[in-house]
């Protein structure tokens, strides 16, 4: 009966198992807090369609892994950004004021991340100022991808929880925004 | 080493019942685990009442109706619960599948009203941190009266089975007996708290 | 000051004093004196009872006994009945001394002057509410007026912070909606280094702070040059530089008063070189230190918040150099 | 040999050999993959247990070289400081949830069994699933490690640094969740030590006859069933906040960041003493083998144990001595942390009674023990420091604390594992340790350790803040640190060569024999290794050093059935004889159960949706766990 189980067991269990996991995985949630600045540089090359809206990202997004969407921490400082940027002043927390809802599924000029990353760093006709000298291209980006998380049909499993602070709406990872009920 | 028999246990029973039982003493020290379980989330209320300048935090006392009904049914329970309890002591697989077929109901009756009294709180667990609070008082209270149904439910059939007529069932009955009783008297001081303090 | 390692432990043991700029064997205030004898003290009692305890595990080892189980019995019993209680005289003792101590820290807390300090990740606001004139903002450095007692208002933007200046006073955290007073006094003039002791996120250990008391004149002088406006741009590179600040991101996030830099997410630059240090006392504040910061932050505290804005040689030369005359 | 075994056939009828043939066929793990997945053997469970708790302590062991390699000069840029947070912080978490506490119960589901005379644990199928459950655990937070989602909040997840804002991405819910796997896994060990020292001992022991450590796993398994339920309220409100919004931290919405400190250490105190009295039982049960002569203070002992239990209780906010609470309470605090002095010098004392009238023979064992008393005291002492609020303002979550709870938990909790270990293997293997290798091991831990942690007291003096990625050059700290680091190797080599002795004598070890000692308590009247039935005839007890009575011969009781497993239920007290029952036979179902459980925490993490769907396969498991099979074990 010693030859079943016991250490070996145990050790093997403990050691194996994490190690496959390694084997399987990668870098899940990486912080890359400093873009080189040639990648930097490159992540300002969005090629837009005539009309300004719709559009290609720079090849250096897609050489990145598509880092914005997709990275919980990119899209929490890009909630941060939103804050600090004073974005609440006209779209309150999504709902919106002076400026559009960014939470209602209507995207005036598109939904999709070069044409948002276009909003904010040139800014929009009837209030929407630009943001490009206010703001590196990396975190234009960053909150980019915040906006389109919070306005997203399908929750996100990177998007950022509720904040520290009076609720106005429930928080980007509760729910499709669109279906959220607002009070 | 050598040894030398002193003591004979051939003639003691062969499963031991009430307190001689292992899944007795199980039974009690699971429901120490959740009745600490239960006060500390009361101290969190408590707790969070204390620091909050009115209580509840924007929204009405929670209504009488629902939880109030969920109450009598609860201690109504307890007489069908009791005599099951003796029913399984005296081994009377009869009374005591009946027995498991009332308490089915009775298990279910407070589970449905709990729906009501979710929404007779009257706040969402996201409005603030008195919501929070009650809807995770309340909803650990309904997790214990789920487990313990689930555990009626598959004790209720395993007594129309050829595993019924054993001395272990009865025992296991008598163990879910207590069981409710706990979860009933544990949910008396929760029922003080959500009802009666935002009214104080 | 260098620490070899094997003078410290002995220094520590002798009840030494260590001096340094951040180092709670080194007082100066009546706070951190308290402490500091208390420390000593505790030190001294329990190092003894420690050796006590030892000393009797070695008599112990080398002993043979030859006392019989009951006469051992009886002995043993005596003994470790006297031995609980002077441990209960002696955990009294310093449960009083601590007590007191307590009492005497809190005593007289009495402070004419406030200072309010508001910590974020990774840096600490540091307001002058007015007296007459504007509020004195500034950031990672405390100026004080030597020996007088200073009421320091501690509160909290984002996560849980810690403010202890060992030198001269325990720890107090600064805790989000919770506000939290402490009370400081510097007796003599000099630098006393700060530093958050709250673990809080990527740029925990690069979070110091100075506390620079002076004589109160000096202060006095201090804090009416701190209420003024930024100064003019004292030539063509600075005026550049200047200009570079305002159009830049730069001016998003930080405010220098007399400019049209208006942001708040970051410290108020408006008197930056007055500071002892850059980056919450990181760097010195020279303009060479300047430069490095500003072309790249995330080099030197990866993850901190702000980010790399892209100059060219001749724009962060300009900025550095009038950023270094803000005095 | 083999003659048939008929119905309700006894072990009084049976010679030794067909006794040990009959008892064998129905307590052996079958063998292959499905009896290694089934097994419900407390003693190859327990083996696992430690076999990987050990494991993530050398896993752990490797993250602390790493962040001393980092700290070891100023401004170091071996690692990133994203890249410290995590380690500090999977340092922190595995040392305390997946190594110190599950050790000490993986050393008391081996032995509590066994020196209380039964022939296993108390629900030994619970105990097959705590096992599982502590493994994903580990497996979790590792594994979330490996590929960059450690969490980084540090091992006591303040918020809000560890809330809905401030912690972005899946860390912190991995790290709530590694906590309710490993509560769980604790809870349920605790439920099962405490039923197997109340009802299951051996025939006359009484309660004044109950081994000390059995006496320490008593107590310690109600300090976890009293504290980790806090923990419990404490992470799964956390997670409510972070993924489904509720507000209990957030002090906008009437939340109080501070509920978390005192949920967390409502706990967290406690935590200390169930790493620390397990120990405690261990030293009370090695010394007087070691000084020829029975414990001094047996009934003293006992009381201080439960008294620090206790106390613990009490003591929670001087933790948070510098949050600014009102004076008065955190005086109430300093007096009763205090306090705790008191039961913990009395165990000292009676230690030192028991060396005073003894004839010590230094066994590897023996000097754990005594490196135990040099390091625990110092660390006892600045814990007194620590429990002073003035003092404690300046020490707090400095280095001085590193050091202290270093000294106590390594001191006064590792040091007696090992000794324990060194101890015990024997009766786990069947080999002895070597004492040649034992001697180097011990005084290569207790040097390296004093040298390693004892510069870090002067650290936090000269004003050096924990969980720091990195200092300045011109702090001062620069020399201290790099001693300490170099002490970190010395000391890491320690633990190697005790790997190395360990699985090297596993194999080639001397055989030890039953009682290689000459010890007291009834572990030692059973083979090395025990048989599966851990006894043949159940002892009976007269004294509480039963293997110390002058004849020679062990007093046993007989009549127990040999075609079932059964064993014996005695009363609380006297341990009076009460009834036969039965112990159930090697099951997959427990690991089925932890598979559902774990996919239902899992999910959870993903959407609060798999709390409903994971229901159902949990509810199947455990049906099927809990579903009659019909087997002799059934009957009654």
């Amino acid at each position: 009966m010693d030859r079943v189980g016991g250490w070996k067991d145990g050790v093997v269990l403990a050691v194996v198992l994490p190690a496959l996991v390694l084997l399987g995985g990668c870098r899940l949630e990486d912080r890359e807090t400093r873009p080189d600045p040639p990648v930097a540089q490159a992540l300002g090359q969005v090629a837009l369609m005539p009309n300004g809206i719709g559009g290609s990202p720079p090849e250096v997004y897609a050489a990145l892994g598509r880092p914005y969407r997709e990275s919980a921490f990119h899209l929490s400082q890009g909630k941060r950004l939103y804050e600090w940027f004073g974005c609440q002043a006209c779209h309150a927390d999504g709902q919106g004021g002076s400026g559009p809802s960014l939470i209602d599924g209507w995207w005036n000029y598109g939904p999709d991340l070069p044409t948002l990353y276009t909003t904010i760093h040139d800014g929009r006709p009837g209030g929407m100022p630009a943001f490009r000298d206010r703001m590196t291209r990396d975190q234009i980006w960053q909150l980019a991808a915040y906006v389109q998380a919070m306005g997203a049909y399908t929750g996100s499993l990177a998007a950022p929880g509720r904040s520290d602070r009076p609720q106005t709406r429930p928080a980007e990872n509760r729910l499709p925004a669109a279906s959220a009920p607002l009070r | 080493m050598k040894q030398d028999v002193v003591v004979d246990l051939s003639d003691l029973p062969m499963n031991g019942s009430g307190t001689a039982s292992l899944t007795w003493w199980g039974t009690v020290a699971f429901m120490l685990i959740e009745g600490t379980g239960f006060a500390l989330m009361i101290s969190v209320y408590l707790y969070l009442g204390s620091l909050a300048p009115a209580w509840p935090i924007e929204a009405p006392p929670p209504e009488w109706g629902p939880g109030t009904g969920v109450t009598l049914l609860l201690l109504a329970s307890l007489v069908p619960n009791v005599l099951l309890s003796r029913w399984a002591a005296a081994r009377d697989l009869r009374k005591v599948r009946a027995g498991l077929l009332i308490m089915a109901v009775f298990g279910t009756a407070p589970l449905v009203l709990r729906v009501w009294e979710f929404m007779a709180l009257d706040v969402s667990w996201d409005s603030n941190a008195y919501g929070s609070a009650v809807w995770m008082l309340l909803g650990l209270h309904t997790t214990h009266i789920l487990t313990d149904l689930l555990e009626t439910y598959v004790l209720a059939a395993l007594m129309f089975t050829r595993h019924a007529d054993n001395p272990r069932r009865f025992g296991d009955v008598q163990d879910g007996a207590m069981y409710w009783n706990f979860v009933v008297l544990t949910w008396l001081p929760i029922y003080a708290c959500l009802y009666g303090i935002p009214r104080l | 000051m260098r620490t070899r390692p094997l003078p410290s432990l002995a220094l520590l043991l002798l009840c030494g004093g260590c001096a340094g700029w951040q180092s709670a064997l080194d007082p100066q205030g009546p706070s951190a004196q308290a402490l500091g004898q208390l420390l000593h003290g505790f030190v001294l009692v329990l190092a003894a009872i420690w050796l006590a305890v030892l000393v009797v595990l070695a008599v112990a080892l080398r002993r043979r006994s030859r006392a019989t189980p009951q006469a051992a019995d009886r002995h043993a019993g005596i003994a470790v009945g006297t031995a609980c209680v002077a441990t209960v005289l002696v955990i009294t003792g310093l449960t009083l001394a601590s007590y007191v101590t307590t009492r005497v820290i809190s005593a007289g807390a009495e402070a004419p002057l406030v200072v309010r300090v508001r910590a974020l990740q990774w840096w600490w606001e540091v307001t002058y509410p007015g007296e007459a004139g504007p509020d004195v903002v500034t950031a990672n450095e405390i100026r004080i007026p030597a020996g007088r007692p200073v009421r320091i208002e501690l509160s909290a933007a984002d996560v849980i912070h810690s403010f202890w200046v060992p030198n001269l006073a325990g720890k107090q955290d600064l805790i989000p909606g919770r506000d939290n007073v402490l009370t400081l006094t510097a007796r003599r003039p000099g630098q006393y280094r700060g530093q958050c002791a709250e673990f809080c996120g990527m740029q925990h250990a690069h979070m110091a702070f100075m506390v620079i008391a002076e004589p109160p004149e000096a202060f006095a002088a201090w804090r009416a040059a701190q209420q003024a406006d930024s100064a003019a741009p004292a030539g063509a590179e600075e005026a550049f530089g200047r200009q570079v600040f305002e159009q830049k991101p730069c001016g998003a996030c930080h405010t220098v008063r007399g400019t049209e830099a208006r942001g708040t997410n970051g410290p108020d630059l408006t008197h930056l070189a007055s500071r002892a240090t850059l980056a919450a006392g990181m760097l010195p504040m020279t303009r060479g230190a300047l430069a490095a910061w500003i072309a790249d932050p995330q080099t030197i505290k990866p993850g901190n918040n702000m980010p790399m804005v892209p100059l060219t040689p001749a724009e962060l030369q300009a900025v550095s150099a009038w950023l270094a005359t803000l005095r | 040999m083999s003659a048939r075994i008929q119905d309700d056939q006894r072990d009084t009828d049976l010679a030794d050999a067909p006794l040990d043939a009959a008892l064998r066929r129905v307590w052996d793990t079958p063998r292959g993959v499905w009896g290694a997945l089934a097994t419900v053997d407390h003693k190859v469970i327990g083996r696992r247990y430690i076999a990987t708790a050990f494991v993530f302590l050398a896993f752990g062991g490797v993250l602390a070289l790493l962040m001393r390699w980092q700290l070891a000069r100023p401004e170091s840029r071996v690692l990133t400081p994203d890249l410290y947070n995590q380690i500090f912080t999977v340092h922190g978490t595995s040392m305390m949830f997946l190594f110190a506490v599950p050790v000490m119960e993986a050393m008391a589901v081996y032995l509590v069994p066994l020196m209380v005379g039964t022939r296993n644990i108390a629900f030994p199928r619970l105990n097959a699933f705590s096992y599982w459950m502590y493994l994903v655990g580990g497996i979790l937070l590792w594994g979330a490690f490996l590929v960059d989602m450690g969490p980084d909040i540090g091992w006591f997840a303040y918020v809000p640094l560890a809330g809905p804002q401030y912690g972005a991405g899946k860390r912190v819910d991995i790290w709530a969740q590694m906590i309710t796997f490993t509560e769980i896994s604790a809870l349920a060990v605790a439920v099962e030590i405490v039923v197997t020292v109340l009802k299951q001992r051996a025939p006359g022991m009484s309660l004044d006859r109950i081994p000390l450590f059995v006496w320490a796993m008593l107590v310690t398994s109600f300090i976890i069933i009293m504290a980790m339920p806090a923990v419990m309220v404490a992470s799964t409100a956390l997670i409510l906040d972070r993924l489904v919004g509720t507000h209990f931290f957030n002090p906008a919405e009437g939340g109080d960041v501070l509920l978390w400190q005192h949920l967390f250490w409502f706990f967290g105190h406690p935590e200390v003493y169930i790493i620390f009295l397990p120990a405690v039982g261990m030293i009370s049960s090695i010394l007087p083998t070691f000084v020829r002569r029975p414990i001094f203070g047996y009934l003293p002992l006992v009381l201080a144990m439960v008294s620090v239990g206790i106390l613990s209780f009490g003591l929670w906010v001087h933790h948070m001595f510098t949050t600014g609470l009102p004076r008065l309470g955190e005086s109430f605090f300093t007096a009763s942390s205090m306090a705790i002095a008191l039961p913990s010098g009395i165990q000292i004392f009676c230690w030192l009674a028991t060396i005073w009238y003894g004839r010590p023979v230094y066994r590897t064992p023996f000097l754990f023990i005594l490196a135990f008393f040099f390091t625990f005291i110092m660390g006892g002492m600045t814990g007194v420091m620590v429990a002073s609020v003035p003092l404690d303002t300046q020490l707090h979550d400095s280095y001085f604390v590193v050091a202290h709870f270093h000294y106590v938990l390594v001191g006064g909790a590792v040091f007696p594992l090992l000794g324990g270990v060194y101890y015990w293997f024997p009766k786990f293997t069947g080999r002895m340790m070597s004492e040649r290798v034992g001697k180097w091991v011990a005084g290569l831990l207790f040097a390296a350790f004093n040298f390693t942690f004892f510069p870090m007291h002067v650290l936090g003096l000269l004003g050096m803040p924990r969980r720091v990625y990195t200092y300045q050059l011109d702090m001062g700290w620069g020399g201290l640190n790099l001693f300490v680091s170099l002490s970190a190797v010395v000391l890491a080599a320690g633990f190697l060569l005790f790997f190395y002795d360990a699985v090297r004598s596993a194999r080639h070890g001397e055989p030890a024999g039953d009682n290689p000692w000459g010890a007291a308590t009834l572990e030692w009247a059973t083979a090395s290794p025990p048989p599966s039935y851990n006894f043949a005839r159940l002892p009976v007890v007269r004294s509480a050093n039963p293997l110390w009575e002058d004849d020679g011969v062990l007093p046993v009781a007989g009549g127990l059935r040999v075609d079932r497993r059964e064993l014996l239920v005695t009363t609380v007290g006297g341990a009076l004889p009460e009834a036969r029952e039965s112990s159930p036979r090697p099951t997959i179902w427990p690991l089925w159960s932890a598979l559902a459980t774990t996919a239902l925490l899992l999910g959870s993490i993903l959407t609060p949706w798999a709390v409903v769907w994971g229901a159902v396969p949990v509810t199947i498991a455990l049906i099927g766990w809990f579903w009659p099979g019909g087997r002799k074990e059934e009957e009654s």
